[in-house]
C-alpha cells in the first residue's frame, strides 16, 4: 500500500478547472517534486491533499484512510504536515512558542512541547532567533519557521511549498541537506514543489509535472527533463538548470 | 541519493494527453462576465418578490383584512424609503472607510435642528432646510474625518467604534445643552392624506419617500458617471491598490465622510417634520440603519435604498405575525438570517 | 521584568486616587441620622431624576419643582420645632440608569440627606427604594406607575402618584360615565398600549373594568415605545375593526405619531381616550400636532388647576424657568412638603421617627385627588386619582369630575369633524 | 512583510511570559484592595465595586475578542444571562445566587456556544461578526421583554433578608463584604486569564487569531478552539451578571441585555489594553470613576467656571471627549503604552 494515494482528484473555481483529474502515488519514505508553471494548480493541489479545500471529485488516501475533504486539523492528526508558500508564522508569538503550539497540538503536554520545540529550532538553524516575535523575522526565518512548525507536528508525509524561494542560494543548501536527513533518518516522505530546478535534480526520487491543472507527464527526474513536451511548456527554457 | 529499490512508481498516467478544452482565463476570476451577473441579480430579485409575495398572503392570511394588509405595505414602503435614505450616507462610509459609524444618527439629529432653526427664525418651509443642511453636514463631516477618524483609520474595529460612539455622545448631549430637552417640531404646512387602495399615506411621507428615490438616484450617478465617484468606487474595491495608481486616498476618505454625512444631513431635513424632535432622535435609526447596509450590501447606495423598503414591510409585516413582540424581534431575525445566509448583502457580489 | 507590579500599582493607583476625589462630599460628613442642632442648620433632601438623556425634559422640571418647594418651605422659616433649620436640597442624576440611580442614591445618603425624593423611571425607583429600605432613609416617589415597587414589602418608601392599576381602573370608570352623559354609551374599544410594564399594567387593569362596565374590548395592539416610528398600520386594524373609542396608553413621543395617524387614517371614533398618556395632556402636545389633537381625552393624575395654590405655583415656575409647570413637577413639589410636614411634626431627623411621622401625612395636595395625601400601610397615596382631561381649543382643560372641571367634556369628540 | 532577503537588524527579542510574576502581582493587587474598605467611606465603595464590576465585564470580554480576535459587539447577552438566570432561580426557587452564579456561567457558555457555532459556521468575520452578536444580545433583550417567563419589562428585585447573609450574598449596605467579593471574582477572572494564556487552549486561541490557517494545517482544531474560547469568555462575564443583580438588587432586560452593557465590556479593555492581561482592570480603574470625577467636577465647579453648573449633558460631554482622546492617543491603550515605553529603553 502506497503511503498517499491521489486519485482522479478534480477542482474546479468558477469554470476555472484549477486541478483536472490528477492521480499519483507517494511510497513510504520517497521524495516527491512537482514542478509545472505559474498558475498550474499545485497549490491547489496542495490545498486538496491537506484538507484546506475539498476537492469536487476523486479521493485522498493516507495509509489506506481516506482522508478526502477532511478538515485540516484532522489530516494534520493522520500525520501529514504541510508548509505554506506565503509564510504565515503566528505573528504575536516567539520562534520557539511557535513550535511548541505545533507540539502541544499532537498531544505533547506543554512541558514537553517546549523541549520538542527547542530541538526542532536547533535543527533548522532558527536558534540565534528562539524567542524573538515571528512577525519580526526576515524571509529566510519564516522560511525556516514554516518548515519548524511543520516538523514539530511529527509528520509521516510533509508537503512542502516552495520552502527554498526567496532564499540566497548559499542559504539554500542547509535546507536540502536538512530535507535529505529527513528522509534518511527520520523516515519521513516528502512532496515537494519547487521552481529551483537544481533542488528538484537533487531531492527527488520521481518528478510530476502538472500544467494547466493536468498531469503534463511523471517519471524520473531525468526522464521528465527530457520529455519534449515539459520544454515546451517551460516554453524553450532549459528545464534541467544547472546542477548543483 | 536513496537506495532505487524505494523508489516508488511512476504515478498511474491513466490521462490522455494535454487537451485544451478550457482554456483558463484569471481574469473571469473577478470580474464575471457581465451577463452573468444581470443574471444572478434578476434571481436574487425574483427570490426576494416570492419571499415579498409569501409574506402578503401569509399577512392576509394572519389578520383576514385586506385594507390593514395594504395600510402596512404602504406604511412599510413609506417608512422603509426613510430607511434607506438614513442608511445611503452609512453605507457608503461603510464600504469606503470600512468605518462602522455609530455617530450617523448624531448627525442626523443635527440637522433635525438645523431644520427646527430654519423653520423657528425664519419660517421658512422645512424642506429649504435642505438647502443649508447638507452643505453644512458636508463641512462637519469632511471636518470630523479630518481631524478626529483620519487618526484611527486602519485601527482595530474596536478603536473605531469607541470613537464613533464618543462622538455620537458629543453631539447628542451637545444637542441637549444648547436645546434643552424639551421635544420641538416642524411640521409641513397642509399635510393631508391621499388613499391608496382603502389605505391612506400623508403627503409628507410621500415627498420624503420620492425625495429618497431622487437621493438615490444621485448619488448613484455620482459614484457611476463622476471622476470622484469612480476614484470612491477604486477606493472602497482596493485602497491600496487605488493609491498605486495615483489617488490621493486620504482626500477620498474625507470626501466620501463629507458625502455620507451629508445624506444623514439630508435624511435629518426630510425626516423632521414626521417624527418628535429631540437630542436622542437620531439614535433610533442608527440600528436600523446598521441592518439595512449588511441587508443591502455595504457601499451599495441602490441596495441601501431596496433592503430599507425591505426592512419597513418587515418591520410593517412583522407587528402582523408576531403581535405582542416587538417588530424590532422581526428585524433582527432577518438580519441573522441575511448575515448567514448572504453575509455580502442581498444585492452585493461574493466576497 | 517589573512590568506587572507596574500594573498592580498602576490599578490601585487610579482606585485610590478616585476613591479620594470621586465623590468626596463637599463639606458634609457624617451618616444620614442624628439630631440637627440648633438654629443655622440645614436639613439635606436628596432629589433623583433623570438630568441627562432620553428623560431629561421630565427629570429637569421635577428638579426645578422640589427645589422651589424647599425654597417655599426656606421661606416660610424653615422647620419651626428644628429652630427654623433650613433645607437643603441635594440634587444626584440618574441618567435613567438605575445602577446610577443607585450610586446617587448612596452618595446622597452618605452627604447626609434625610430624605429622597425621585426618580421617574420604574425601573430607577424600584432600585432606589431598595437602597433606600437598606439605609433605613424615606424615600417618596413622586412618579413611577410600576405596581411592583410598593409590593416588596418596604417600610420606608411612599409614593404620591397613582398605581397603574388605580389609574386604569378610573379611566374606565371615567368613560363610562363621561359617555353615557353625552348619551352614546361606548361599546366597543380599541386597545393601543406600550408593551413595557406600564402600558400593559394600564390595559389590564382598564379592560377589567371595562368589560364590568358591560363595554367590549378589541382589538389590543401592543407597540414598542423606543423603536416604533408610525402608527397607521395600527390605527386602520382599529377602523377596520369598528370599534368607537380607542384607548391609548403611552409615552409622549409615541402619542404624537398616534395622532398624527389618527389624523391621516381617519378611524371614525367617538374619542381618542389616553389612560395615563404621556403625550395627551401636556401643555405643548396640542401645538406639536395641531388640529390633529383637538378632542383627545386623557386620564391622569394632574396638578389642580381649580387650585389658587396651584395657579401660583405655576405661575411661579414660569417666571422661575420661563417654562409650563408639568404635573410632574407638582408631584415633586408635593414630595418635599410631605417632607417637610413630617419634619415639622416629628422635630426630628431621625430617619426612624421621620418615616413614622411621613406615614401619618394628611396634607393637602397641589395635584387634583380624592382627598388630602395620606399613605396607606403599603405606602401607596390612598387618596391618588386621576381626572380626566381633554384638548379644547388648542388647550388641554381640566373637564371631569365636575369638581374639578374647568370646562365640559365634549363627547363624542371625533377629531377633524 | 519583510521583503529585504536579509534584515540586517536583530528581531526584538520577546521576552518569556512572566507568568509567575504576573500571579504575584495579582496578589499584591488583591491584598492592597482588600486593605480599601478600611479608607473609603461607603459612597466610594460604591465606585470601586463598580470599578469591580466593569473589571470582570471586561475581562471576560478580552479573552474572546482581545486573545481571541473574535471582537464581540453583544456581550450584553451573556451578562444578561448570568444576571437573568440567578435572580430567577433565587427569586422563584429559593436557590442561593451563589449556586445561580454557576448555573449563570453553563447557560451563557451553552447560548455562546450556540451563537458563536452559528456565527462561525457562517464564517462571519469583524464587522459582520460583531454585527451578529450585537443582533443576539438585542433579540434576547426583545424576548426577556415580552415574556411572561421572565415577568416581561418588569424584570426582578431581589428580595430583602433584613439579615447578613455568605449564602445569599446579602450584606449591610456600603459592606465590605460586598467589595471583597467582587475583589475574589475579579480576581479569580484574573488568575484564570493567565492559567488560560499559558494552557495549551491559550496557546492555540492565540495561534488561531495569528493565523487561522496555519494553525489548522498544524492540527489545531479551529473551530473547538474558538467555541471553548467563546463559552470560557461568557462565562466570565456571566459572573459579572450575577454579582450586578445581587449588588443592586434589581434587573430589567434593559439593564442586563441593553447595548449599553455590551459597550461597558469593551470600553475598560480598549482604554487598558486590548489582549493584554492588565488591560481590562487598568481601564476599568480609569473608566469607573471617570463619570463620577465628572459630574461631580461640574456639580461644584472650580472658581472660574461657575456658569457651568448644572447644565444637563455637559457632563457626559467631558466624558465623550475624554474618551475620544484616550482612544486616540493611546490606541494601545495605557497599559499597552506603558509596557511599550518600557520595553523600548
Amino acid at each position: 500500500m502506497s503511503l498517499l494515494q491521489v486519485d482522479n482528484v478534480s477542482k474546479t473555481f468558477r469554470g476555472l478547472k484549477a486541478v483536472d483529474d490528477v492521480s499519483f502515488t507517494v511510497e513510504e519514505g520517497s521524495i516527491l517534486g512537482i514542478i509545472g508553471p505559474n498558475g498550474a494548480g499545485k497549490t491547489t493541489l496542495f490545498n486538496c491533499i491537506a484538507g484546506a479545500i475539498a476537492p469536487d471529485t476523486g479521493t485522498v488516501r493516507l495509509s489506506g484512510t481516506d482522508v478526502t475533504g477532511a478538515a485540516p486539523h484532522k489530516v494534520s492528526k493522520a500525520g501529514m504536515a504541510r508548509t505554506f508558500q506565503l509564510m504565515k508564522p503566528f505573528g504575536s508569538m516567539s520562534v520557539l512558542e511557535n513550535v511548541a503550539v505545533a507540539a502541544m497540538a499532537h498531544g505533547t503536554s506543554r512541558r514537553a512541547a517546549t523541549d520538542a520545540a527547542a530541538d526542532v529550532v536547533e535543527r533548522v538553524g532558527l536558534s540565534r532567533w528562539r524567542d524573538a516575535r515571528a512577525d519580526g523575522l526576515p524571509t529566510a526565518g519564516l522560511k525556516r519557521l514554516e518548515l519548524a512548525r511543520a516538523l514539530a507536528s511529527r509528520p509521516r508525509v510533509l508537503l512542502l511549498d516552495e520552502v527554498l524561494a526567496g532564499l540566497l542560494p548559499a542559504e539554500r543548501l542547509p535546507v536540502m541537506d536538512l530535507l535529505e536527513t529527513l528522509r534518511s533518518q527520520d523516515g519521513v516522505t516528502l512532496v515537494f514543489v519547487e521552481h529551483i530546478m537544481a533542488a528538484v535534480m537533487r531531492l527527488s526520487d520521481s518528478v510530476l509535472v502538472l500544467e494547466q491543472g493536468r498531469v503534463l507527464t511523471a517519471g524520473s527526474p531525468a526522464e521528465v527533463t527530457r520529455d519534449p513536451r515539459v520544454i515546451e511548456a517551460y516554453l524553450g527554457e532549459e528545464p534541467a538548470g544547472a546542477g548543483s | 541519493m536513496t537506495d532505487p529499490t524505494r523508489e516508488h512508481g511512476a504515478p498511474p498516467l491513466d490521462r490522455g494527453t494535454v487537451s485544451t478544452e478550457e482554456p483558463p482565463q484569471t481574469t473571469q476570476l473577478t470580474t464575471p462576465a457581465p451577463g452573468g451577473r444581470r443574471r444572478a441579480v434578476a434571481v436574487r430579485v425574483a427570490a426576494v418578490v416570492a419571499i415579498a409575495v409569501v409574506a402578503l398572503g401569509l399577512a392576509y392570511w394572519r389578520t383576514g383584512n385586506e385594507v390593514v394588509v395594504t395600510q402596512a405595505v404602504l406604511t412599510g414602503l413609506m417608512i422603509g424609503g426613510v430607511y434607506g435614505l438614513v442608511a445611503m450616507g452609512l453605507t457608503l462610509i461603510f464600504g469606503v472607510l470600512d468605518i462602522v459609524n455609530f455617530a450617523h444618527g448624531a448627525f442626523l439629529a443635527v440637522a433635525l435642528y438645523i431644520t427646527v432653526e430654519m423653520v423657528g427664525r425664519f419660517g421658512a418651509h422645512p424642506y429649504l432646510a435642505l438647502l443649508v443642511s447638507v452643505p453644512l453636514m458636508f463641512l462637519l463631516g469632511a471636518a470630523v474625518q479630518r481631524f478626529i477618524l483620519s487618526g484611527a483609520m486602519g485601527k482595530p474595529l474596536e478603536n473605531q467604534l469607541l470613537i464613533t460612539l464618543g462622538l455620537a455622545l458629543l453631539i447628542d448631549n451637545g444637542l441637549l445643552l444648547f436645546y434643552g430637552p424639551n421635544p420641538q417640531s416642524a411640521r409641513l404646512p397642509n399635510d393631508t392624506g391621499i388613499n391608496v387602495f382603502g389605505a391612506v399615506v400623508t403627503v409628507g411621507r410621500l415627498l420624503a419617500f420620492a425625495v429618497a428615490l431622487v437621493l438615490a438616484g444621485l448619488l448613484y450617478l455620482l459614484l457611476q458617471r463622476t471622476r470622484l465617484g469612480t476614484a470612491i468606487r477604486a477606493v472602497a474595491a482596493n485602497d491600496s491598490g487605488a493609491q498605486m495608481v495615483g489617488i490621493d486616498t486620504r482626500r477620498i476618505y474625507m470626501a466620501t465622510f463629507a458625502i455620507g454625512t451629508a445624506c444623514a444631513g439630508a435624511a435629518g431635513v426630510l425626516v423632521a417634520p414626521l417624527v418628535t424632535i429631540e437630542p436622542t432622535t437620531g439614535e433610533l435609526f442608527n440600528i436600523v440603519a446598521f441592518v439595512v447596509v449588511v441587508l443591502g450590501g455595504m457601499g451599495n447606495v441602490v441596495g441601501a435604498l431596496v433592503g430599507g423598503l425591505l426592512i419597513g414591510l418587515t418591520e410593517q409585516l412583522g407587528a402582523l405575525y408576531l403581535p405582542g413582540q416587538s417588530p424590532l424581534l422581526s428585524v433582527f431575525i432577518v438580519f441573522v438570517l441575511v448575515l448567514f445566509l448572504r453575509p455580502q448583502g442581498l444585492f452585493g457580489r461574493a466576497a | 521584568m517589573r512590568k506587572p507590579w507596574i500594573a498592580a500599582v498602576a490599578v490601585a493607583m487610579p482606585l485610590t486616587l478616585a476613591a479620594c476625589g470621586g465623590s468626596a462630599p463637599p463639606g458634609t460628613e457624617g451618616t444620614g441620622g442624628g439630631e440637627a442642632g440648633g438654629s443655622g442648620d440645614t436639613i439635606t433632601i436628596g432629589s433623583l431624576h433623570p438630568l441627562s438623556g432620553a428623560f431629561a425634559a421630565d427629570g429637569q422640571q421635577m428638579d426645578n419643582g422640589a427645589q422651589l418647594a424647599v425654597d417655599a418651605v426656606n421661606e416660610a422659616g424653615g422647620i419651626e420645632c428644628l429652630d427654623g433649620a433650613q433645607l437643603e436640597l441635594a440634587s444626584g442624576d440618574t441618567q435613567g440608569a438605575p445602577e446610577v440611580g443607585q450610586s446617587e442614591a448612596q452618595r446622597l445618603i452618605q452627604e447626609g440627606a434625610v430624605a429622597l425624593v425621585g426618580t421617574y423611571n420604574s425601573a430607577v425607583s424600584q432600585n432606589v427604594a431598595a437602597v433606600a429600605e437598606r439605609n433605613q432613609v424615606p424615600f417618596v416617589i413622586d412618579v413611577s406607575s410600576a405596581d411592583e415597587i410598593l409590593q416588596q414589602g418596604y417600610q420606608y418608601t411612599f409614593r404620591l402618584q397613582p398605581s397603574a392599576a388605580v389609574l386604569a381602573q378610573r379611566g374606565a370608570q371615567y368613560l363610562a360615565e363621561v359617555s353615557e352623559q353625552a348619551g352614546d354609551p361606548a361599546q366597543q374599544v380599541a386597545i393601543l398600549h406600550e408593551q413595557g410594564p406600564f402600558g400593559t399594567a394600564i390595559a389590564q387593569g382598564f379592560t377589567a373594568e371595562a368589560e364590568s362596565q358591560g363595554m367590549t374590548i378589541g382589538p389590543v395592539i401592543s407597540y414598542d415605545p423606543a423603536s416604533v416610528s408610525d402608527f397607521t398600520t395600527q390605527i386602520t386594524a382599529v377602523r377596520e375593526a369598528g370599534a368607537d373609542v380607542m384607548m391609548v396608553a403611552g409615552y409622549y413621543r409615541d402619542g404624537v405619531l398616534v395622532a398624527n395617524a389618527v389624523d391621516t387614517v381617519q378611524p371614525g371614533l367617538d374619542a381618542v381616550w389616553g389612560v395615563a398618556n404621556g403625550a395627551f395632556d401636556t401643555p405643548q402636545f396640542p401645538g406639536e400636532v395641531g388640529d390633529a389633537g383637538e378632542g383627545f381625552f386623557d386620564a391622569n393624575y394632574r396638578l389642580d388647576m381649580t387650585n389658587e395654590d396651584t395657579q401660583a405655583l405655576a405661575e411661579l415656575y414660569r417666571e422661575t424657568h420661563g417654562d409650563d409647570i408639568r404635573t410632574a413637577a407638582v408631584l415633586s413639589y408635593d414630595a418635599v412638603q410631605v417632607i417637610a410636614d413630617a419634619l415639622g411634626r416629628a422635630c426630628s431627623t431621625d430617619p426612624t421617627e421621620l418615616r413614622d411621622a411621613i406615614s401619618e401625612t394628611e396634607l393637602d395636595s397641589l395635584i387634583a385627588q380624592d382627598g388630602p395625601i395620606a399613605f396607606d400601610e403599603t405606602g401607596e397615596n390612598e387618596n391618588a386619582a386621576p381626572i380626566l382631561m381633554q384638548v379644547v381649543d388648542g388647550t388641554v382643560q381640566q373637564v371631569f369630575p365636575s369638581e374639578y372641571a374647568e370646562t365640559e367634556p365634549v363627547y363624542p369628540a371625533s377629531p377633524n369633524s | 512583510m519583510s521583503t529585504a532577503v536579509q534584515s540586517s537588524e536583530e528581531p526584538r527579542a520577546l521576552p518569556r511570559p512572566p507568568w509567575g510574576r504576573h500571579l504575584a502581582a495579582v496578589a499584591v493587587l488583591a491584598v492592597l484592595l482588600a486593605l480599601l474598605p478600611l479608607v473609603l467611606a461607603p459612597a466610594q465603595q460604591a465606585v470601586a465595586v463598580r470599578v469591580l464590576i466593569f473589571a470582570l465585564l471586561a475581562l471576560g470580554w478580552n479573552i474572546m475578542s482581545g486573545f481571541g480576535g473574535m471582537f464581540s459587539f453583544g456581550h450584553a447577552a451573556y451578562f444578561g444571562i448570568g444576571a437573568y438566570v440567578s435572580v430567577w432561580l433565587l427569586v422563584e426557587r429559593g436557590v442561593s445566587p451563589w449556586i445561580g452564579m454557576l448555573a449563570g456561567m453553563v447557560a451563557a457558555a451553552l447560548f455562546a456556544a450556540l451563537i458563536g457555532f452559528l456565527a462561525l459556521r457562517y464564517r462571519l468575520k469583524g464587522a459582520y461578526f460583531a454585527l451578529s452578536t450585537f443582533a443576539f444580545a438585542e433579540m434576547l433583550r426583545l424576548l426577556a421583554t415580552n415574556s411572561d417567563l421572565v415577568n416581561r419589562a418588569v424584570g426582578y428585585n431581589v428580595p430583602l433578608r433584613g439579615e447578613s447573609s455568605w449564602a445569599f450574598i446579602q450584606f449591610e449596605p456600603g459592606a465590605a463584604e460586598y467589595l471583597w467579593i467582587a475583589l475574589a471574582l475579579t480576581v479569580a477572572a484574573l488568575v484564570v486569564t493567565i492559567v488560560f494564556l499559558r494552557s495549551r487552549l491559550g496557546r492555540f486561541t492565540v495561534a488561531v487569531r495569528d493565523d487561522e490557517d496555519a494553525a489548522a494545517a498544524l492540527g489545531i482544531p479551529v473551530m473547538r478552539t474558538k467555541l471553548l474560547t467563546i463559552m470560557l469568555s461568557a462565562a466570565i462575564t456571566s459572573v459579572a451578571g450575577t454579582f450586578y443583580v445581587q449588588y443592586y438588587f434589581f434587573v430589567d432586560p434593559d439593564v442586563a441585555f441593553g447595548s449599553s452593557v455590551s459597550i461597558q465590556a469593551i470600553l475598560p479593555a480598549v482604554i487598558g489594553g486590548v489582549a493584554t492581561i492588565w488591560g481590562p482592570v487598568i481601564g476599568a480603574a480609569i473608566l469607573g470613576p471617570l463619570n463620577d470625577l465628572t459630574a461631580t467636577l461640574l456639580r461644584d465647579p472650580p472658581p472660574g467656571l461657575e456658569f457651568l453648573q448644572g447644565r444637563a449633558g455637559l457632563d457626559v460631554m467631558v466624558y465623550a471627549v475624554l474618551l475620544i482622546l484616550i482612544v486616540l492617543l493611546l490606541p494601545q491603550g495605557v497599559y499597552g503604552a506603558i509596557r511599550e515605553r518600557w520595553e523600548r529603553r
